[in-house]
């Protein structure tokens, strides 16, 4: 159940050049492909009056700091009880300032939020991600390969340093195969070039999370040799619970387009859904 | 003692002055799992127009420095898919105000007259924001005449309340104002956004699809406050006041410059406990500062021999 | 390679586009210690009115999200007294601009008229959100034949580059910036202040003495970047943009949009190096996204096709 | 001089309920009486482009935070080669934020700022603070003391605990007299009752900081008899160094009243210009 909570941060590093792992402790049960959304301000900011008597501060002046506005949808990157991690990449104002919370610090957290990956019957599976894309697959490796599937793991990235959290990926017993744009890791060129092969003897779904024009290659591998194909994507997003219709993507139900919400419908979509369909065509 | 925090907007009343703002709520749907929907003082729900609207193309929203553009473009279910969300929401006993748009007079008419005799609707508030295709795209709400005539045919197609929103977008929001209280509105709300753009300096684009977008949150609440105070000021109807309001500080802004009560929309967002927060909040606020209920708050600020506590905080020598 | 940072206003070449803004600058000399204002790209001075003025009581200024209030009321020594202080700025090699300030149609002549002749002035800048006088106090922007009028007059007066600066409190900013430009206006400049409002929920007053003020700062950007974006697509002059500028990536948000040239004021008062800064910052982005003239980017925004590098950030899906 | 520079956290503890003393390392030296202007952004923020490149944050994106959007105004408690001491009293959004602030952490500091208190060649000097108002008179009763003068330091507030730092005070030399409202220390009354006695037997000039009604009081006791009275004023403030004229105070000079800025004609003025003087008369 969705819920709005204060989560202590017990870790947080930076694992490659911008690039952080947050721990935070507290009860938020998800499920792979479910994201939350975290406000970045400062938790020394009181976020509302209720907060405030008895700490010394007069009633109507500490106000609640207001920019950025919005909170920041983030991927559940795994999740134990009593433990959530998410994985960033610093990209802006809002992330820049997550980064700066330390051990001990609050985070507050709304979530876990949207639909998960669909998890088939199937005794395979080939994950596909690229760059900062393997954030919602890692928990989705470790939960497919706990219920005994077999995962293979293609991460592509530009250069070695973006093939972040690969050795705990490798540790956790998926095959993993890397692919860098400048060769630096794996195979030299876009990962999509390992999809092809994989395609041939890994019978299971794929699941794609990365930069557009990956997904929009992953999708269309997998329409031609018909194999089912499902990625997680990412929209501009305010409320985050599906009351503002801000984050629409345009899918394709039943030959009609339709828009559909990214945070309550999706984030995780069936590819053939969202790639069958012009932009604007509702 | 509990302070009163009844008020009445026209025939309309409500236990307390907090509602969420049009198009920031759904239908109440997304909020229910957070808190009971039965505290609020009302719930307005998404613009509703008389067929189904897809809305615009995505991006549909940016954050710009305290604040947010939105470009949702109207998309709705069309008035008898919300009809049945509308009923779904009576069981929490709190009036439902059904926000109107459309872009042109006949589509404003077919949704309040559609509605006018559902018993789960208590008012209509109308949008009249929405471009309006007679006169080339220009909004409705700009023009004073327009806004007269606009108001003036819904007031012969429903008993219930009435209220217009205005846009603020306008030169002299006085006179938009007083059009609609001459065409027989029983309340007016504002604002609605401001309008506003952002521009992506890595794609060097507008970051919404549609270009400009309607600027909300607190980044406008200054404009708002003004609005509220000019237009309370020149009109004898009650106003419910919104633009930013994060906080049950920002709910007494508006009330003390004349707002009879407050509607919350982008604070949802960030705080989806904000309407409940800030019910607490006034309540608080009276008891501390010796009100018994909060209407008395209503335009206070408007007087200047009306200080019962407090100071200038230390500063400004007055 | 160092890009080329330099524009033109009209007649006017600025070695680089960034330029204070009126009335947060003061006539430069608080800011000499910071930096050599050499660096800049222009200076344009608080607005000036014929006689000295002593401008409104405090409090003068609040501060709101993302926001200042102010209600300064044209504070200013007066025109000779100004003369004296543009002279002593001539020392930087830049060119000034006075801002122009009046209630009455007579005022802004004789103040262009008493300038016109100083080498020391550059250009100047019309502030036509003054309150007229003659028109009952409404602000002489808001009406379009009343800026054609005056820009017209004052256009017989000197030959000096004329900027007109325009109020965003308007329906229609196109309508009254093309009467600007078919007065003769070389340039315009926008926005000038949102009308706000704040209230004192402790000492239940409105915050500024003036009760009303002016907007500004980070809050209003998007409203500002927007009516750029219309005013630099309906008239053919050079547009100054400002509201709200606090990097580079701000200003550069405004050329995309079509400005010319930037103004910053507000953000002067947290970082007193920011103009420097904004300059270093465009420089940085010429190089690294490959323009080697800061020109090209002025409306790059407004060409659909013009994406040289970058991608929309993995966001939004086109 | 003035300047804009980083300051380093050395200390910071809370002195009283809401009330903080702020130390800061670094090179600012100020006289007593004036005041700097503090940025209360987290300085996780970074200000400007200029300190983006090589940090692995894209050029465009990590942009100013901008709110709270003004500097706080706050006196020089006191100050010795290589640090600056601040006291204040969380008041609003801007202190909550500074509150916050740990040892290590940055703070962006603009001053010194404004006219310092004229130091006559009296051999004595009373000193009259009210609350907070304190924060300005410690530093300068130090420095009297430490020149040789006699000081006599009368301190008033509502209560015990916000007499802050009077322990201080009193080993620092100075006579500290002290007064409350509800009588839980020292005189039962307003400070103002402790001045008449004192202007008896001390002769200096007599300084104030403290709320409004404090300082009439205070320049109304001078003005009868004939003692020169200065007084720190406070005003809101945008820029703190003189351009947007927003921090005016209408003042009487040479029998006309003229608006002089408090952040740079002031804070310090003399009781009679301020006092003499209808709000809004000119
Ligand atoms: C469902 C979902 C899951 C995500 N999971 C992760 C993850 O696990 N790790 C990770 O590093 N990133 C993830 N992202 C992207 C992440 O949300 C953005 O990088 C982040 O919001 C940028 O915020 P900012 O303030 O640093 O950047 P700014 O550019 O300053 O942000 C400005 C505004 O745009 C929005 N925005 C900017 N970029 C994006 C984007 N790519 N997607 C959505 N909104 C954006 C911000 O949320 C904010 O509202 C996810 C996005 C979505 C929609
Ligand atoms: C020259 C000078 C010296 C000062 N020295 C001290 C000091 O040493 N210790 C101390 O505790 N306080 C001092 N103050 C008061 C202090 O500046 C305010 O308490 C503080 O700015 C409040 O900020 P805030 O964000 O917490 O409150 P908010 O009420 O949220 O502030 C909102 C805005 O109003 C301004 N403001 C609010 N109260 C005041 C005030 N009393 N004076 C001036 N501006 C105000 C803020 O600066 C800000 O711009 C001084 C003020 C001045 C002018
Ligand atoms: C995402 C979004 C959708 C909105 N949709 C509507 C709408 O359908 N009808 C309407 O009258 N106003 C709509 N508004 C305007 C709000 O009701 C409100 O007037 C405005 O946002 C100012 O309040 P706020 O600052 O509290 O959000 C919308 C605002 C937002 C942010
Ligand atoms: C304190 C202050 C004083 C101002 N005085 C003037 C003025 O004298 N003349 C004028 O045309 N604009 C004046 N302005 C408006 C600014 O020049 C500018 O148009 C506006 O503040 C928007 O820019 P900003 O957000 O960067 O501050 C003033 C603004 C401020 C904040
Ligand atoms: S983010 Fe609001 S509907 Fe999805
Ligand atoms: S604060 Fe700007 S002039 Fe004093």
């Amino acid at each position: 159940m969705t819920q709005l909570q204060r989560l202590s941060v017990r870790s947080h590093e930076q694992v490659a050049p911008g690039v952080f792992l947050l721990c935070l402790s507290g009860g938020l049960t998800a499920l792979p492909g479910q994201f939350v959304m975290v406000s970045v301000l400062p938790d020394s900011v009181p976020l509302s009056l209720r907060e405030r008597p008895g700490e010394g501060f007069e009633p109507a002046t500490a106000l609640p700091a207001c920019d950025p506005l919005l909170r920041r949808p983030l991927s559940v990157h795994d999740c134990r009880p009593g433990e959530l991690v998410l994985l960033y990449r610093v990209a802006g104002r809002g992330t820049v300032l997550l980064a700066g919370r330390k051990p001990g610090d609050s985070v507050d957290v709304l979530g876990p939020l949207g639909q998960g990956f669909p998890l088939s019957a199937s005794r395979q599976a080939i994950l596909v991600a690229g760059g900062i894309g393997v954030a919602p697959l890692f928990y989705l490796a470790r939960t497919l390969l706990e219920a005994g599937r077999e995962v293979l793991f293609l991460f592509g990235a530009g250069e070695q340093a973006g093939l972040y959290r690969r050795r705990e990926l490798a540790l956790s017993g998926a095959e993993v195969r890397l692919a860098t744009d400048d060769g630096s890791a794996g195979f030299h060129g876009p990962v999509t070039g390992l999809l092809r092969e994989a395609l041939g003897r890994n019978q299971g779904a794929v699941f794609a999370c990365g930069p557009e024009p990956m997904l929009q290659a992953v999708a269309e591998l997998c329409r031609a040799a018909e194999r089912e194909c499902i990625v997680s994507l990412e929209a501009r997003m305010a409320c985050g619970v599906g009351a503002c219709l801000g984050c629409v993507v345009p899918v394709r139900r039943h030959g009609l387009a339709v828009y559909r919400r990214t945070c309550t419908e999706g984030p995780v979509f069936r590819a053939e859904e969202v790639y069958s369909c012009n932009p604007t065509c509702p | 003692m509990q302070p009163d925090l009844s008020v009445k907007i026209g025939r309309l009343e409500l236990k307390n002055p907090v509602m969420p703002a049009s198009g920031c709520f759904g239908y109440g749907e997304e909020y229910e799992q957070f808190y009971d929907l039965g505290r609020l003082g009302a719930i307005v729900v998404k613009g509703t127009t008389a067929e189904a609207r897809p809305g615009n193309p995505a991006p549909r929203v940016a954050e710009t420095p305290a604040g947010l553009l939105n470009a949702i473009g109207l998309q709705n279910p069309g008035t008898e898919e919300a009809r049945l969300k509308i009923r779904r929401l009576a069981r929490y006993g709190v009036p439902v105000i059904v926000n109107v748009a459309g872009h042109n007079t006949a589509e404003y008419c077919s949704v309040v007259e559609a509605l006018s005799a559902e018993t789960a609707v208590a008012a209509f508030e109308i949008n009249v924001s929405c471009p309006n295709v007679a006169e080339g795209g220009l909004s409705f709400g700009t023009d004073p005449r327009t806004v007269f005539r606009l108001a003036g045919e819904l007031r012969k197609l429903t008993e219930k309340t009435l209220i217009v929103k205005l846009t603020p977008n306008v030169t002299d929001i006085t006179e938009i104002a007083r059009a609609a209280a001459e065409a027989g509105a029983d309340a007016l709300s504002l604002i609605n956004t401001l309008l506003g753009m952002a521009i992506d300096t890595r794609s060097r684009r507008p970051l919404l699809a549609n270009l400009t977008g309607g600027l909300s949150g607190p980044a406008v609440k200054p404009v708002a406050v003004r609005m509220v105070w000019q237009v309370a000021g020149c009109v004898d109807l009650p106003v419910i006041g919104m633009g930013g309001i994060c906080c049950a500080n920002d709910a007494l802004e508006f009330m003390l410059a004349g707002a009879s009560a407050v509607a919350v929309g982008t604070a949802n967002f960030s705080n989806p406990l904000v309407c409940p927060e800030i019910i607490d909040g006034l309540a608080v606020y009276c008891r501390e500062q010796g009100f018994s209920a909060v209407r008395e708050l209503v335009g206070l600020a408007r007087r200047p021999a009306a200080h019962k506590a407090g100071g200038t905080g230390g500063c400004g020598r007055k």
